[in-house]
């Protein structure tokens, strides 16, 4: 299998800032991301869960493969979404088929 | 004195709020009982439907009073008004910072539907007639409370800034544009519209209401108890004076625009709650650094309970009394 | 044609149509109102059983008619011959590549349940009476399309293939399932079974058709709103024309077979529905290459809304007018 | 005899048994046809808290019978017992381990409590009345069981170990706050409550129960393809031998504490059915190392299905016959 | 603790390719995984949600641990199914416990 | 962008399993994770799915991101947990944004 590098980005933020990460992702130029539930967890201000929720509370985890070259321009879009906010940005090295994708 | 008590003490053992007092125990006991998220927010979805479209259809039946725009005209103000009361009580009452006490206040101008629902409940057991419109009148004092806190934070100089887009997102806000389109929606197919899906969104209403509210009493009684310590008996004691005060200016108004008791009380309750879903999404956007523990455990955990379970009860006792009902 | 066109005004009007035009303005304004998807597939499930079940206890009730074979007969020779018209306008309309065309073909050679839905909804409202049993053709067009439209792929050369286990995929598809099953059961328990539970199936029925359509709004605008420029003109007149080419075909079968008038106007919805449910997913496994916008928007964005507002109003016309009802 | 065989005639051609059969069906042939997480556990919270409000309106309705605290007595005690009797049984006709043995038996000893809404929903078909503190007894039984098993197994030396906090969690499980909250609201808001919210929990509870066995079916279907070759003979004659021992048993007790027909009825059914849900996820703590395979299989798959349509009509016919009604 | 090198193999892959992922992971050895919602997410055919769908629509998320040794058989398996769907896969190095598991 | 050298630890336990992880978590000091639903998946003990399910089974997935130095606590407060049940841990190296969140 013919793999490349890639780098992968985690970025777990609140459901309120969704709309603003993904518009600051593709004005960086992002080509893909998927958005994946959050049910629960815990951090400085304590446990959480989505059970019986009905607004758009919690939080939501973005994950994005982009080629390493372009982890910089992501991270300066993503920084000044959640900045002001709470929510946890990490960065994994990765290998990827199909390359051209991203 | 003695009849507001009786009325609250049958309004204390309706299944609706016992209900709500089944979901609180059982979150402060710990239980593992809860209702999915997506079954949530399908009933919130039913009820905002049925109290919107009921609303338009009654308006339809009725014709529009003449005072229609008055009443939503009462609703802005009072949303725009009732946060610089909350906060002025804040600052006496709790040591909040500038920007919690802010936050909290927005809360407390905007409104709580399920509060008007169970308000509304409350008038059709006792037969008392409201005004269709107030319906309207609630998705009309949704948003104005938020641009009063930005605007007490942008004075007191810290962070709040109004970010772009945000008010956009606060007008089509999903509960605001679901009860006005129901609303219209009751409004334009009328009386015969509402026959047709009456088996659906009024017979089966107060029991859908009961099993929403366990869930709220579920995330209510979570909230509590995760948040033990964080409210003092300053704030404590403003999520039960605020709604007071609320409501006696809610009275006024209703009183001084012409309302019937009804729409009174429904006004009433419209300033005497507090949001709990809108506001506090608006608020990790606008003003993410205010606590939210602070203004969900108030509005949620202190204010929704005083209201639906001793809080109602005065207000009707209070506009019948007033209107010589 | 002014009858008609007084039947389209007060179809328009209707809480089911309103309530898709409200899903569908909020999500071209950008509202973040929506239904959780399990919300959305639960009441897909509930509409699925209720109008199979109620098809098969009607079915029990009047007596399986001798026409009973021919129609289902009818609806699989529609559902393998509508792809090879709907190929053949796409070719002359637009200018899209041969796996598109048949890919967008397929949709319409198969059947929207709840064009049909609607369309009974209709009837009942105006006292026509339709053959139970139309569900069960409903349910035998959903497949036969998607072999057309592969075979329509295959002869061409390009890359569709016959996946491995995909017929059967396809014939065991949940709605299909559900549909036959719950006929079935209420062939079974009939008129008996049928008052167990019509509380459940009938009464609230309306209602949440309702609130579905409301969720179809919404998808179908944000749709629209994602895939703006993916049309062209000519699409959009396809998705126009097809379901009248389709609705005339239904008639003249629906009379050859000698349906009642009910019957002939659910045949011609039938024909005249475009699939967006199992046939995408379909299209997904056997035509991966083909562009899901352009059959996602014409079926579910073109032709869905023209059926339910302008369509089932005028095939009622047509079908009252040819049978001299 | 024949009138059995008649009764489990009429019984299995119900609306309710034919759609668990419609969803063992379409499980067993692979189909995609399933229902959203968050769909089936709303439909389990509407038929918990129905059933338990339902009881207690009936219990406040009838007065609080002196055999109350006898029944619930009664049914701690098979609670208890029962998973003794399972376990030997099983050592004789099964070579599980003693771990496995035991992690069976506790589900044998808890109940499911949608065998015993069928069973109220088959004796409100044939008019048979029964006492409605019956859901508390049901409650009552859920947990005692699961210390029985854990007691068996620490007796015969392996891991099982009663973990911290395992016993307050399995007290204060979901289903049994929810069956025995509601109950309470029942009996303190009575027939006056019960008449408000009836439309939204009795007119479409049997409606709701065909969508709920629906999934059931689905969910057994799917284990009973998965775990093909996991239970033998003997595991499956156990499966259908224990309800109808259990079922005895609670006939002997039913009849000793002087319940109505109804009432015996119930508790036969609450003797004779097998967890699938609080003591699976009890057992997965306590008890890792026992195969949820096979009393997932057992108790959904084998037991189950027998109760619901042979053993119902059965208990009924016993139950009826030994008290002379 | 006793750790032992794994990669983690995240696919994914339209929901319509559940069923063949999953049968071609086994076919390949694969012996285990775990399927993660999504909820949404942009590529190049655009944004899209879950939001209100009910048809197999969207896209599913395959969480794959296993040994090194197995990584090729795996990806080969894996790309014989997404080669002609959209769809990404990326690897990571991991390390895990309990490699007998694996 | 200021990166950190982080831990991403992924732990998939079953759901019932699912508050002891959480306490034995912050028992050990761990400040933050986020839980993902997990849909459905395969093992040694079969595939299985949540569609229809109603109870507290099936599994979910915690993501925990902590600085390396507090590594060996966390994994041995998660394997105490996981030891005797099913379940899978995996162990990844990450950067973070924010290193004072961790
Ligand atoms: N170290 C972490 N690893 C994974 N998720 C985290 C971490 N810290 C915080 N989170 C997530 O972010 C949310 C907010 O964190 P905090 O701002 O610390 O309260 C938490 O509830 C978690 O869902
Ligand atoms: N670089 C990426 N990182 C994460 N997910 C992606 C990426 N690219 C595509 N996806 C997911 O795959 C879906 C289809 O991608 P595409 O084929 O590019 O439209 C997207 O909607 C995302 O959910
Ligand atoms: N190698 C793996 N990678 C990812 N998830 C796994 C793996 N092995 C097991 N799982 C998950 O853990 C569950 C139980 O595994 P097992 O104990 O092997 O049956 C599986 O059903 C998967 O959801
Ligand atoms: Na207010
Ligand atoms: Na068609
Ligand atoms: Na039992």
């Amino acid at each position: 299998m013919d793999m490349h590098q890639a780098k992968r980005i985690e970025i777990v933020i609140e459901k309120p800032m969704e709309g603003r990460l993904a518009k600051a992702l593709s004005s960086a130029g992002v080509t893909g991301y998927s958005v994946v539930p959050v049910r629960g967890g815990s951090g400085r201000s304590g446990p959480w869960t989505r059970e019986g929720e009905i607004g758009r509370s919690g939080m939501v985890m973005f994950i994005c493969l982009i080629r390493p070259d372009r982890l910089d321009a992501l991270l300066e879009a993503a920084f000044a979404v959640v900045e002001r906010h709470i929510g946890v940005v990490s960065v994994t090295d990765a290998m990827v088929l199909r390359a051209e994708r991203f | 004195m003695s009849e507001i008590l009786s009325l609250a003490g049958a309004n204390l053992i309706s299944p609706i709020i016992l209900s709500f007092a089944l979901g609180l125990a059982a979150a402060m006991a710990r239980s593992d009982l809860s209702i999915p998220e997506a079954v949530a927010k399908g009933m919130s979805i039913y009820l905002l439907f049925a109290i919107g479209f009921k609303g338009g259809a009654s308006v339809a039946a009725h014709g529009i009073d003449a005072t229609l725009l008055l009443a939503v005209g009462a609703g802005i103000v009072l949303s725009f008004g009732l946060p610089f009361i909350a906060f002025a009580l804040l600052r006496v009452l709790t040591g909040l910072s500038g920007l919690d006490a802010a936050a909290v206040a927005a809360h407390y101008g905007s409104i709580s539907i399920v509060t008007f629902v169970a308000a509304t409940s409350v008038l059709e057991g006792r037969a008392i007639d409201a005004e269709g419109y107030m319906v309207a009148v609630a998705a009309a004092m949704e948003a104005p409370a938020i641009l009063s806190a930005l605007w007490l934070v942008a004075r007191s100089g810290t962070a709040g800034r109004m970010e772009p887009g945000l008010m956009r997102e606060i007008l089509l806000n999903g509960s605001i544009v679901l009860l006005v389109g129901s609303f219209v929606i009751g409004m334009v197919t009328g009386e015969a519209g509402l026959a047709e899906i009456a088996p659906f969104i009024v017979s089966p209403f107060k029991g859908v209401l009961c099993l929403f509210l366990l869930d709220m009493g579920l995330v209510a009684g979570r909230g509590l108890r995760q948040s033990r310590g964080v409210l003092g008996l300053g704030a404590v004691a403003f999520g039960i004076a605020m709604p007071l005060v609320g409501s006696v200016i809610g009275l006024g108004m209703g009183m001084a625009i012409g309302l019937s008791a009804g729409g009174i009380v429904l006004l009433m309750v419209l300033a005497a709650s507090a949001s709990y879903i809108a506001v506090p999404a608006a608020m990790r956007v606008a003003l993410p650094e205010a606590n939210p523990a602070i203004y969900l455990t108030l509005s949620l955990g202190v204010t929704f309970p005083f209201n639906l379970t001793l809080g109602i009860p005065l207000y009707v006792a209070m506009a019948t009394m007033m209107t010589g009902g």
